[in-house]
């Protein structure tokens, strides 16, 4: 019973880098011709034979359709927040005096995944003048380019909160 | 109007003697390896602006990413300390 | 007798190439380090985004391809530039003098703290080492 | 008129080529000319998908995946080697 239930995961861990291999060899040639497409299973099969444990990486999702929802509402948050952090920059940088107040906030988080710390490290990098540097366990240290406040519940709604509801949903 | 790709090749060639220059000049090992990358970097997109993509993958993986990472790698073994 | 797609996709690199410049203005201007790869970090993921869209408004054929450059540099640009900000800031780079709050510094000095402690390896440091 | 358009980009990147060198040249810090490196590969892969589209061959984005590739391996590298780790 024990037994069974730990190889059902694994089997899906598989399954799911086999997919993602295939899914590159194709987008990397291109083509659906029989030949290519024959030589990229073997070798994903291979592949995913040899080192099934080592890649985790994308196994961490959550397939329920509330995740894949929390994902593409995810994109469409995370690239508008992208583009109206290029505008802000684009406006610091062109005023001649430099309006900037930079420092090192500490932010907490909820999430508890590898790959959803991942993602949240890389959000918050390239949202509105904010920068991970370092992660600590729940902690992370953000630098921002203009300080609103230090004390760590307020800069926790400020940077991290918008994000988070939707990675929750994704890998928790 | 002046052609796009001749103008591109010089711009590309200003910047490698650029980089070399730095290459020479600078005192810490780190800068110097740097910026031998960088015309390794530099010279891969010029053979590719001379039409040869393969040349210019070659010098883009040997010239520019193995040999960097070597030479951090070996300089990081050889010194040991942690000043530049 | 240009299509709409073509202008659409000429447009569009002309923007991801004017985020470019003030990515470079920025990288000029700015005046200390860690500013300086916030401005690099934003300015070229979008950018290239933006004009990797505007070549596959062109050559649509070519669209997997650029789908999976824009995919690579969406997810390592960033991660790069948080372990070149880690490695600095471990390095003791100083800040400019604008700089008014380093708690990172501050939490750092409190725990007495030895400078390779395991527990504080980021995400990429552990896949690297589990590969080995 | 989609050439003009083309040509424009290509020059304003090239603004942004320069200005990225001349803080590789200038740069105090070893960092700085990292990220400066950093900069100049991203701007280097504008430049090669340009050229593919002015050359029309497809063949010039596996070189652009190659650089997107390495810079990634060349800055954590530079960055292991920095921090003292190797």
């Amino acid at each position: 019973m024990s037994s069974k239930t730990e190889l059902k995961p694994k089997m899906r861990d598989r399954a799911v880098l086999f997919a993602t291999l295939l899914l590159f060899w194709i987008m990397l040639n291109g083509t659906l011709a029989a030949d290519s497409l024959i030589i990229g299973i073997l070798v994903s099969l291979i592949i995913t034979v040899l080192f099934c444990s080592g890649l985790s990486f994308f196994t961490e999702f959550r397939a329920t359709p509330q995740a894949f929802a929390a994902g593409i509402l995810y994109y469409i948050y995370f690239f508008k927040e992208l583009i109206k952090a290029n505008f802000r920059l684009a406006a610091i940088v062109l005023s001649p005096s430099l309006p900037i107040k930079p420092g090192i906030v500490k932010v907490r988080t909820k999430l508890k995944s590898r790959m959803g710390r991942l993602m949240l490290a890389n959000s918050i990098t390239l949202t509105p003048g904010t920068l991970t540097m370092e992660i600590d366990g729940e902690w992370i240290y953000v630098h921002c380019v203009t300080v609103e406040s230090t004390d760590i519940d307020e800069a926790t709604a400020q940077i991290v909160a918008g994000f988070e509801s939707y990675l929750e949903v994704m890998y928790g | 109007m002046i052609e796009l790709m001749p103008a591109l090749t010089l711009l590309f060639a200003a910047a490698m003697i650029g980089a070399a220059f730095v290459a020479i000049q600078v005192e810490q090992i780190s800068i110097a390896i740097l910026a031998a990358g960088l015309v390794s970097l530099l010279a891969s997109v010029m053979f590719l602006f001379f039409a040869a993509p393969d040349v210019a993958m070659t010098e883009a993986a040997i010239g520019s990413g193995l040999t960097t990472f070597l030479f951090f790698f070996v300089l990081g073994r050889v010194r040991g300390d942690k000043h530049d | 007798m240009e299509s709409l797609l073509d202008m659409t996709g000429g447009l569009l690199l002309v923007a991801g190439a004017a985020f470019l410049l003030l990515g470079g203005l920025g990288l000029w201007r700015m005046p200390d380090l860690f500013n300086r790869i916030q401005a690099g970090a934003k300015t070229t993921t979008l950018g290239t985004i933006l004009i990797l869209a505007g070549t596959a408004f062109l050559h649509p054929e070519w669209g997997f391809k650029l789908l999976l450059i824009g995919l690579f540099l969406l997810f390592t640009n960033p991660l790069s530039s948080q372990v070149l900000a880690r490695a600095a800031h471990r390095r003791g780079i100083e800040t400019s003098p604008k700089t008014s709050v380093d708690l990172l510094a501050d939490s750092l000095s409190e725990q007495d703290m030895p400078e390779k402690l395991p527990s504080e390896k980021t995400l990429s440091d552990k896949g690297i080492e589990e590969k080995s | 008129m989609v050439e003009t358009l083309i040509a424009f980009a290509a020059l304003l990147t090239g603004i942004a080529f320069l200005f990225a060198l001349l803080r590789f040249i200038k740069g105090p810090s070893t960092f700085d000319r990292v990220i400066a490196f950093d900069v100049l590969t991203v701007v280097s892969i504008t430049f090669i998908v340009l050229s593919a589209l002015i050359e029309e061959r497809g063949i010039y984005l596996d070189v652009a995946l190659v650089y997107a590739l390495l810079s990634f391996l060349g800055v954590i590298a530079i960055a292991r080697y920095l921090e003292g780790r190797f």
